[in-house]
């Protein structure tokens, strides 16, 4: 399951992380940032998505399941959604689930809402350094049970 | 009560105001309650009301959806939410359903009792509301127990012991006092106050046991999906082998589907064959949709879900 | 070998001793619930159970297991299949009603189509019963099936809690060598104590399932399928309760490139348990799946395997079901079925 | 149902994306993905030569999924939807995979890394792309006519464009009079032709066109719609007049920055602005001898770090003005740079050089001082050619400022679901291949509203928004990108979540052939896939982003089969 670069912590630990963004607004700031060769580290993987509302949080729940070591999701600043209220949706979603996933023991850095313009190419950069570093500091998402060290039965 | 309930229900099947009724009756020994479809006149003598009737029947309404006639229900004040959550959420039409209000001065929770006792339930052969105390009769001693001792959690805080919204009601609810001074959400806070580290081992001690039987989902007045997103299989969001982080996954995703839906009435912690304390979790979304959206479930039947809703001022951490 | 006893103080002894040879299994407690599950000394086996809420047939037929892992390199799949059990092992304190049902599912899994997991497992598996605490409990109709709550039919050993000791039946080589293994902990009973010691006749009630199968099969259009289905909520507790249910699942979890295939639990009350790909589900409501299970309890399975009927009367799902569907008062209502004639 | 067969285009960009990360290799690892039936790459995927490989290859390897690794959908998706099209395979059958903005420009110094990355987003475009399904597009009629914000050279010039066609043209104005920034200019560089010799003509065109009306003291109040159907409330004296057209050009321009604290503006009457200093002295009369000019005010600081790009041009045509009108004037302009671009404004400055005018350089660090008490005497500056303080004597003082963004344009991106660039300015859908549109469709930018533009530059772009803006009214119809939702009313529950969220009322439960379900208006769905998350049962989708496809990237991101084995 894991790749090489997530096996193990400590030193040469490289997080996996997926980062949805919005097509109009936060897609648009991470293109910026590569126009402008803003220099960021290689752990973010992005799925396009047309709202950061059509992010469902189960999406997030099974990324965390399947093992990847964060999700983060970008959208436009509330208020400026091209669709005008999609973000307020993520923003009420985001807060519970964020609660949620604390209260059941993942670390909240795992899962991070951020809002990024289309003209805030470095505050994408800065974005993508931070919760990398955060989730780099927390170690590898301990998978639940991996596959091979599953004990099926005794119960 | 249960006099006046039999004939009311007798009443209706004979004006052919419903073609069915749901409620109590007493299973294979004397404390096990469980549903009763009542469907002829002459079964009726078979309806009980107790401290013991702890299901939420509106569940059932669902499957009498198409049916010519209406049903009709016995109703505590707690789960008359989840018929106003049906209504509001398009799910059943207020009128196809007679509502029976019962009077509700709390339940037994049946290891609580078995506990104070220290007996198992088959020997408990009666339990009685007596305003403060139960009446438990234990072969043929009579034992007055506190409600504090014995009450379901969720109804040392109950809001709404009388029926809402009902078509009959069987009666008033007599004010009645509980000696305690817990608070609705301690359990959940106590969770909060643990560290990360303990919460998680605390959760995954208690997924590992899930063996998947999807009870807490068939009982749950709110999972009425006509298919249930665990069940599709393009795409396939569960593996199906009961694992640790499926199940987990599992009750994660469950809890976010009934954030704003869930009116508390415990059910599926009840059912759980393994004691996963179910009620937590979604206690713990109960408490946050009321501190960040101010809503609660079941209330109002023109209100718009949490989940479905916004304020532009919302309170907004994510920078 | 001769029937021996055991004192109380002693059985610990001799668990402990077999803890250190085999993997010792037994009833536990946790989060007040009874389980089946490995012990590294007696001190952790309960001994104050009625019986346990899953059935001991998952430790022969898990909840879940792991078939084989496979990994891909290139071209080239590699397997890797699991070891069902890593050492021989004891279960003690397993009851009679659910001795009866590995015999029942011996038949299913160990017949003509032979699973070597299970068989492996049930091999290497040495079995001390422990006879029903009298009274029984209210729910349990174990009789109902020819289960004789003290007999150690099935089993290696059966233990019989007298008092102060357990009696001991050791009825097999494998249960032979267990007692071997404890040697001066074992007393031969003299002669009045054969007499003496005996357990307390079991009270059960027995339900008449005489013709129960020929009187099923006449109700297959009845209307009673659609009565008893009502309280049914669809959810699959009775059959993972059930000592004789076995039916499963067979899926890959993983990537393309590693994963394991692993067997889980099924249960046919779920409603996509006989859908089809074509989108056909040949049991489309509760009543079908409701009709189907007891179906194959009274008269699929011992038309099947040429047994009795496939229901030991343990009343787990009597107890467990959230709906209140009762199988006792199904039984009941089946004898009382008029007006449909014998085929 | 045909094999899945995918086709994987790697571009290098030339070294944009081949100088970081390792073509080759990632060529390679595409070849061990499923289903993936042929790897190309190529120097410059959009190139004639790519292009024609992807459609050659369609056509050989039978592919019926495209996926090309290069780019950014934003700009270059249309392009390679097109090939697909060309060689007979439906424009939604292809996936875009971002390894260039989104890796090696921003991984540049780590090839390794930045390798890795572009494998696994191939890995998730192809587990999506084998999900993908071809798509119709929706039609919708465009209604003819187009709306202008904004009056001045720029929207003026843009509402002639639309209605020289014979297109519709509302063109509201918020002064009374039409003519914008340009009204307060008295003359322009580099002709130093007076500035009604430009506007006049232009506002007589507009106010006589029969296709353009007019809406004078006029401000948009409300804005709703989408490309073909925006429904705009337009507010005069109170009265709101609805408007419906089927495109938008915001031309709304610019001000003058106010420096406001700096140089004593404000304090001392005689320390003025460029365009104050063109009204107060715009008879000609009283002008005074000595003017110090002092350049950069309030441009390229740190709180706003823009070039205004035409202050250096009005600074020398303004002291070109003064030493014309009286060569014994004495005029300094200081400066910090001096920004003549091209060959007629750099003549100009040479111009203002031979006539006498001083340029000298300052240094931001140590900025000039304003003497006097009641009003400026002298402008003390530290010579930074010469090493050393001089003192200038000075009658006035003008403040060289560049233009900024108006405080309206956040209002009226909120209401035309367009974005700000961080200074304020509109910010167009891209720089350099799509500098007049927003991403938005149906609406498009020009002039000042952009960015600080000059009088040409202002004018050709409102040239290119019209025509840009006229196709879609000209085609008649547009076709909606096909990600519109849809419910499968096999499985819907009806529980009203979607109809609650949809930002468009384009949901709502209706009775079909299996019972009550929601419905998807697809007119009004314009594709959020707000209502597929709010769905709890799955039943409601997107087309190019449902449940399935984006699992599938989650799974082959996380190196799982969720979404289930390829058929």
């Amino acid at each position: 399951m894991a790749s090489e670069s997530s096996d193990e912590g400590g030193n040469g630990y490289e997080p996996k992380i997926l980062v949805f963004a919005c097509n109009w607004c936060s897609y648009a700031g991470a293109d910026l940032a590569g126009v402008s060769r803003l220099q960021m580290p290689a752990n973010c993987r992005i799925i396009r998505v047309m709202c950061s509302a059509r992010v469902r949080p189960e999406f997030v729940v099974t990324a965390l399941s399947k093992g990847l070591d964060g999700v983060l999701v970008l959208g436009c600043h509330p208020g400026d959604c091209h669709y005008s209220e999609g973000n307020y949706f993520t923003r009420r979603r985001g807060l519970l689930l964020k609660n949620l996933l604390q209260f059941v023991g993942i670390e909240p850095e795992r899962f991070q809402v951020r809002w990024v313009s289309a003209s805030e190419g470095a505050k994408f950069a800065d974005t993508v350094e931070q919760v990398t570093e955060q989730i780099r500091a927390l170690g590898p998402n301990r998978p639940r049970s991996g596959n091979q060290s599953a004990e099926p039965g005794d119960r | 009560m249960e006099d006046k309930l039999q004939e009311l229900v007798v009443e209706l099947l004979g004006d052919g105001a419903m073609e069915y009724f749901i409620g109590y009756r007493q299973g294979f020994e004397p404390s096990h309650v469980v549903p009763c479809f009542v469907t002829d006149q002459s079964e009726a003598d078979r309806l009980i009301w107790g401290p013991l009737c702890l299901q939420n029947l509106s569940k059932y309404v669902l499957q009498a959806r198409d049916l010519d006639g209406k049903v009709g229900l016995l109703v505590k004040g707690c789960d008359a939410r989840a018929i106003v959550e049906l209504v509001k959420q398009h799910q059943i039409e207020r009128d196809r359903v007679v509502v029976v209000g019962v009077p509700c001065e709390g339940q037994v929770d049946p290891r609580k009792l078995e506990q104070v006792l220290g007996v198992p339930m088959e020997q408990v052969i009666d339990v009685e509301d007596a305003g403060d105390e139960f009446l438990v009769t234990v072969g043929s001693e009579v034992r007055k127990i506190g409600k504090e001792q014995v009450l379901r959690d969720k109804c040392f805080f109950c809001k709404h012991p009388a029926s809402f919204d009902y078509d009959y009601t069987l009666g008033e609810v007599q004010p009645f006092t509980i000696d305690g001074d817990s608070e609705e959400y301690d359990a959940v806070e106590k969770l909060e106050g643990l560290p990360l580290e303990e919460r998680r081992a605390f959760w995954q001690k208690q997924f590992e046991r899930c063996i998947r039987c999807n009870a807490c989902r068939e009982v749950c007045y709110g999972c009425y999906c006509k298919e249930c997103i665990f069940d599709r299989t393009a795409p396939r969001w569960l593996d199906r082998p009961p694992l640790l982080r499926e199940n987990e996954m599992y009750h994660l995703i469950r809890a976010v589907h009934l954030a704003g839906r869930c009116i508390d009435c415990g059910e599926c912690e009840r059912v759980c064959p393994v004691n996963i304390p179910l009620g937590r979790l979604y206690k713990k979304l109960q408490k946050d949709i009321a501190e960040l959206f101010d809503y609660e479930a079941g209330m109002e039947y023109d209100t718009v879900p949490p989940l479905v809703d916004f304020e532009l001022d919302d309170q907004d951490p994510f920078l | 070998m001769d029937r021996q006893k055991i004192s109380k103080a002693d059985l610990g002894r001799w668990l402990d001793t077999i803890a250190g040879k085999y993997e010792l299994i037994g009833p536990t407690e946790d989060e007040d619930i009874i389980q089946f599950g490995p012990v590294q000394s007696s001190a952790e086996l309960t001994l104050d159970y009625a019986n346990s809420l899953i059935p001991p047939k998952s430790l022969f037929f898990p909840p879940v297991e792991s078939l084989f892992a496979f990994r891909k390199r290139g071209k080239e799949i590699q397997l890797e299949e699991t070891k069902p059990l890593q050492q021989d092992r004891v279960i003690f304190g397993i009851r009679n009603c659910d001795v009866g049902s590995l015999s029942l599912l011996d038949r299913v899994f160990c017949d003509d189509l032979e699973d070597s997991y299970y068989r492996e497992r049930r091999e290497r598996t040495t079995l001390i019963a422990l006879a029903c605490p009298t009274p029984p409990r209210s729910s349990c109709f174990c009789t109902t099936f020819g289960i004789d709550p003290l007999s150690p039919a099935g089993s290696d050993i059966l233990l019989t809690d007298v008092g102060d000791v357990y009696l001991v039946d050791a009825v097999t080589d494998k249960g032979e060598k267990l007692v071997a293994l404890g040697e001066d902990l074992f007393v031969s009973l003299t002669e009045g104590e054969e007499k003496e010691l005996q357990p307390p006749p079991v009270d059960m009630p027995q339900l008449d399932v005489g013709g129960l199968r020929e009187r099923l099969e006449t109700l297959w259009e009845d209307e009673y399928w659609d009565k008893l289905s009502l309280p049914c909520l669809g959810c699959g507790i009775c059959t993972y309760v059930c000592p004789t249910c076995h039916c499963f699942d067979i899926s890959d979890v993983g990537s393309t490139a590693d994963g394991v295939r692993y067997r889980c639990w099924d249960s046919c009350m779920y409603n996509d348990f006989a859908l089809m790909v074509s989108g056909v589900n040949p049991r489309p409501s509760k009543r079908e799946r409701t009709r189907n299970r007891y179906f194959h309890k009274f008269s699929t399975f011992p038309s099947r395997y040429g047994t009795g009927y496939a229901c030991v009367g343990c009343a787990r799902c009597l107890v467990h079901c959230p709906g209140g569907v009762e199988i006792t008062e199904v039984i009941k209502d089946i004898s009382a079925k008029e007006g449909v004639s014998d085929r | 149902m045909p094999k899945t067969r995918v086709g994987v285009f790697v571009c290098h960009c030339g070294n944009n994306i081949g100088g970081v990360v390792r073509v080759p290799e990632v060529v390679e690892y595409a070849r061990t993905l499923p289903n993936v039936a042929c790897v190309e790459d190529n120097l410059y995927m959009c190139s004639e030569e790519g292009l024609s490989s992807i459609r050659e290859q369609i056509a050989e390897h039978g592919l019926n999924r495209v996926v090309v690794a290069s780019c950014t959908p934003r700009t270059h998706e249309p392009l390679f939807r097109e090939a697909c099209e060309e060689a007979g395979l439906n424009k939604y059958l292809f996936e875009f995979v971002n390894i260039r903005e989104h890796c090696s420009w921003v991984h540049m110094h780590d090839p390794v890394m930045a390798t890795e990355k572009a494998k696994e987003l191939v890995r998730m475009g192809v587990a999506k792309a084998r999900f993908l399904e071809p798509q119709e597009e929706f039609e919708s009629s465009v209604f003819p006519a187009a709306l202008v914000i904004g009056g001045g050279v720029a929207g003026m010039t843009a509402a002639l464009g639309l209605a020289n066609q014979g297109i519709q043209v509302h063109l509201v104005e918020r002064e009374q009079e039409l003519g914008g920034l340009i009204r307060g200019v008295r003359t322009l560089f580099p002709t130093g032709q007076a500035s009604e010799e430009v506007l006049h003509p232009l506002a007589e065109q507009v106010r006589s066109h029969r296709q353009i009306t007019v809406h004078l003291g006029s401000e948009v109040e409300d804005a709703g719609g989408f490309i073909g159907d925006f429904d705009v409330a337009v507010k005069a004296d109170g009265q709101v007049n609805n408007l419906k057209v089927g495109a938008v050009i915001v031309a709304t321009g610019a001000e003058e920055l106010k420096p406001t604290g700096l140089y004593r503006y404000s304090e001392l009457g005689n320390v003025v602005t460029q365009l104050e200093f063109e009204e107060r002295f715009k008879g000609g009369a009283d002008v005074p001898r000595n003017v110090v000019i002092i350049n950069c005010v309030g441009a390229r600081i740190a709180e706003r770090t823009y070039c205004g790009r035409f202050c250096c041009t009005t600074a020398i045509k303004n002291a070109v003005w003064l030493k014309e009108r009286d060569p014994e004037a004495g005029v300094f302009v200081l400066h910090r740079d001096v920004m003549a671009y091209g060959v007629q404004i750099e003549e100009f400055y040479r111009r203002a050089m031979e006539l006498g005018v001083r340029f000298v350089r300052y240094d931001p660090e140590n900025p000039p001082q304003i003497l006097g008490t009641d009003g400026v005497d002298a402008v003390r500056v530290q010579h930074q050619l010469m090493g050393k303080e001089i003192v200038l004597p000075a009658d006035l003082v003008v403040l060289t400022t560049p233009l900024v963004a108006r405080d309206d344009n956040a209002r009226l991106s909120k209401l035309l679901k367009v974005p700000l660039g961080g200074e304020g300015f509109f910010l167009e859908a891209h720089l350099k291949l799509r500098p007049v549109e927003f991403s938005t469709d149906g609406v498009y930018v020009c002039g000042s509203a952009r960015y600080p533009a000059n009088i040409p530059e202002s004018v050709s772009q409102a040239y290119a928004s019209a025509a840009k803006a006229s196709i879609p009214i000209r085609e008649g119809v547009v076709r909606a990108e096909a990600i519109t939702a849809l419910c499968d009313e096999r499985t819907c529950s009806a529980c009203g979540n979607c109809v609650e969220v949809c930002p468009f009322g384009a949901v709502e439960l209706q009775e079909g052939s299996f019972g009550r379900t929601a419905q998807v208006n697809p007119a009004q769905c314009k594709g959020c896939g707000c209502c597929v998350a709010a769905c709890p049962s799955g039943a409601m989708q997107q087309s190019g982003f449902n449940d399935r496809q984006l699992l599938s990237m989650i799974g082959a991101l996380a190196e799982e089969m969720t979404g289930g084995v390829g058929e």
